[in-house]
């Protein structure tokens, strides 16, 4: 799956994207997360608060809870600052 | 006439709603979020999530014009660096009568503020730059158009 | 800044809010009321109290300071005729946050609805020329400022 | 007293603006406006019914109850219809 990092947590993380495959077991966005979380120091501090993040599958706006199944691109981030 | 822009060049409100101004209403409302000199802040910098935004903006203007009898809304977001005292947002909508107008112009600037994918980093004149916090107060105006 | 200004040749909405619009707040939010061809209107020609107008107006503005914190706040009357597609009012308010622009800009143009002395007279193709009734809904919304 | 009057009520009167001596025994605008409308047959229309009209005195807007005492302009006219 492609994953998209935007604003502190790409920063955190060091990437704007990258691909991983969805880790054995994980079925909701908040399982990947968590998973996510391991693989470097800096996703284990962007990743660290799941209350603080916001995402998107698919651009599309979910919560820690949506399955994952089908999706193509997960998005995370800090919740929006516009306007 | 539904507009939504993304726009890496400077904004003004006049071009914005130069269309709406134009549509044939009697009532033309309109919300221009300018750079504020916070603090020191010299300029923000706006990140977005190219491929949903836009499609972000649309859903917003689709509910203000689900929901009001408008003659047209339109939306334009400035990205990159916009220094201070320079607009990051209009929005504005155009009705027969003025309630539709102005009741939808702050529906569109609430609903973005917290369903659009931008992202604000705040630019000091010291050379440092810090990522904007959400505003709780920003979830709770949208809430009060649920 | 607090603006008044009863203009008996053509106003934008651009050039009333252009002080405003520098003046340092990150919200700016204005209401225009253009002439509506409405079912054969031409144009409709304004009539006013001039010793009473101005002093209305400011009433209005002092009141919209008062309740909400504005950097600034503008209103802009045409009188005379006016033809269809050009503005008739211009209100506008400035401040550091959206809430307090966007509600004291209803606010204006509910207010000077229903408070200041003006007269609508519309003027069709024909000829023939007709004064506007008062609408109890003007009365409505300036009520539930009270 | 000078008297104003705006859009359809000085349509109907024909003038701009009077001067007129307060009658005796009228104390408040209303029972002023009462005896001007025996002044002339366009005085009787414009100034018919109370209820659709408004009045400043001294450029404030007063109801038909306010006593004139000291006034020195009285302005007489439909419902505002500005904006």
């Amino acid at each position: 799956m492609k994953l998209v990092y935007f604003a502190s947590v790409r920063e955190a993380i060091g990437l704007s994207s990258e691909d991983r495959d969805i880790p054995y077991g994980a079925r909701t966005v908040g399982d990947f997360v968590v998973w996510l979380r391991g693989q470097s120091q800096g996703h284990a501090v962007a990743l660290d608060d799941l209350s603080r993040l916001r995402f998107a599958l698919d651009q599309n706006m979910v919560t820690a809870d949506a399955l994952l199944v089908d999706g193509e691109e997960l998005a995370i981030f800090p919740p929006v600052t516009g306007g | 006439m539904k507009k939504v822009r993304i726009s890496n060049t400077p904004i003004t409100t006049e071009a914005e709603l130069s269309t709406l101004a134009g549509i044939g209403g009697g009532a033309l409302s309109s919300f221009t979020g300018i750079v504020r000199d916070d603090g020191g802040v010299t300029a923000i910098e706006l990140e977005h999530y190219p491929s949903m935004t836009e499609a972000c903006l649309s859903r917003v203007i689709e509910a203000a014009t689900a929901r009001w009898s408008l003659l047209g809304a339109v939306v334009t977001h400035r990205v990159g660096i916009v220094p201070v005292g320079d607009p990051v947002v209009v929005v504005g909508a155009a009705s027969l009568h003025r309630a539709e107008a102005l009741e939808a112009t702050a529906f569109l600037i609430d609903r973005l503020k917290t369903d659009a994918p931008f992202w604000k980093r705040e630019h000091y004149a010291d050379g440092t730059a810090k990522w904007v916090e959400a505003k709780l107060s920003d979830d709770t105006r949208s809430e009060r158009w649920a």
